[in-house]
């Protein structure tokens, strides 16, 4: 029950520390981490902003954190989401749903990834090589994984 | 009714700010009916909302759809489809 | 690519590190850590003990391992499983699957774990607080999750 | 011919004892006729691999099906279904 937005990075073995700490009811915890790659589409990537609009985003992200704790029993859950400038290899989103077992867990964690991408209001602009910059278009992709839900 | 209007991403770019207050003319209703008023107030702006069936909203950091009321909403915030995660 | 059959415990941070380093290639790694829980059918559990048949566990987890990458773009996978006697709150067992697309990920993850559940060669027994030990017995969701795919 | 037989979990326990060595008799040629040839060899087998449909096995570290032939396997091995992960 835990949603950050923040410039810094995470930690995931400390995440997962606070989640579990003193507890022995969570059997199963999943973990997904979003990684800024240095190649898209064929584009060599130097850098990536990520713009947010925090309030919203906190907001948003704890009301989708809610909605996956009402369709699965989860024990814990935890969504970071970094915004700013950040250069290819470097942790972009983390989230982590901890349950009794596994596949409330596994469910959990992609439905989390899979609404975040369409619903929380961050939008990536990439800088090509050359100097070049353009914001990413969204994909219909992420609405379809979306709306399997 | 003075409201804060936001723009996010290449909206931001296009309008040339992040935020600005305003005071909601009369006749304006609805979040489609704010557009139509907003891209009389200069070019920037006609440029911003140009691409029809893009643009996302939120009133008070809540996703809507365009044809929402803006009711007693103190901040309205129009921006592209997110690419977070 | 990396199997593991051991007692003692792992880092989770040290092995996405060791997937990871020095790449840009990777957008999404999906980690799945079982935890021993206290608690099992109502029952209080104070250890659980894991036997192996250790050769043909890793020979087991490497078919497993092959079989992801051949169905899934992996750029990366660790499986790590541990034997011997756990308490409530240890980990057990430990899949890491990177890639450049999260679905992968998640798929590949959810696959080792449901096939390794009915296919590793390990058994559990419990301890109860009495200090009654019995044998888990496997459960028929186990076979019908590793069926799915 | 002399094979490894081993036994895991609860089938270790009835049977008592984790592994041993077996020339294989004439007549037994899978799996299904050496669980017969070893219900044969005392109460404690006879016990231990009396739950029919349960007993899983593998050869040379690898699963097959009880009738399965073992041919050149040099190792063989019992056990209950996984409990794993």
């Amino acid at each position: 029950m835990a949603v950050s937005v923040q410039t810094g990075d995470f930690d995931i073995a400390a995440e997962i520390a606070s989640l579990t700490a003193g507890r022995t009811d969570i059997g199963a915890i999943v973990t997904f981490t979003g990684i800024c790659r240095g190649q898209d589409d064929g584009r060599d990537v130097v850098a990536l902003t990520l713009e947010t609009y925090e309030e919203m985003a906190v907001a948003e992200l704890s009301r989708l954190e809610e909605d996956a704790r009402s369709r699965w029993p989860l024990q814990g859950s935890t969504i970071i989401h970094r915004h700013g400038t950040m250069q290819p290899g470097d942790n972009i989103v983390l989230v982590i749903c901890a349950s009794s077992h596994r596949q409330a867990a596994f469910e959990a964690a992609s439905f989390l990834m899979d609404y975040l991408k369409t619903r929380a209001p961050f939008w990536k602009a990439e800088e090509a090589a050359g100097g070049e910059k353009r914001w990413i278009a969204a994909k219909a992709e992420d609405d379809e994984a979306a709306d399997r839900w | 009714m003075s409201v804060t209007i936001k723009y996010f991403a290449w909206l931001r770019e296009r309008v040339g700010k992040a935020e600005e207050d305003m005071i909601l003319p009369a006749g304006v209703n609805t979040l489609t009916e704010l557009i139509a008023h907003l891209r009389r107030q200069g070019e920037e702006y006609d440029h911003a909302f140009a691409t029809d069936g893009v643009i996302r909203a939120a009133l008070d950091k809540r996703h809507v759809p365009l044809d929402a009321a803006i009711g007693g909403a103190r901040e309205i915030a129009f921006f592209p489809p997110m690419t977070g995660g």
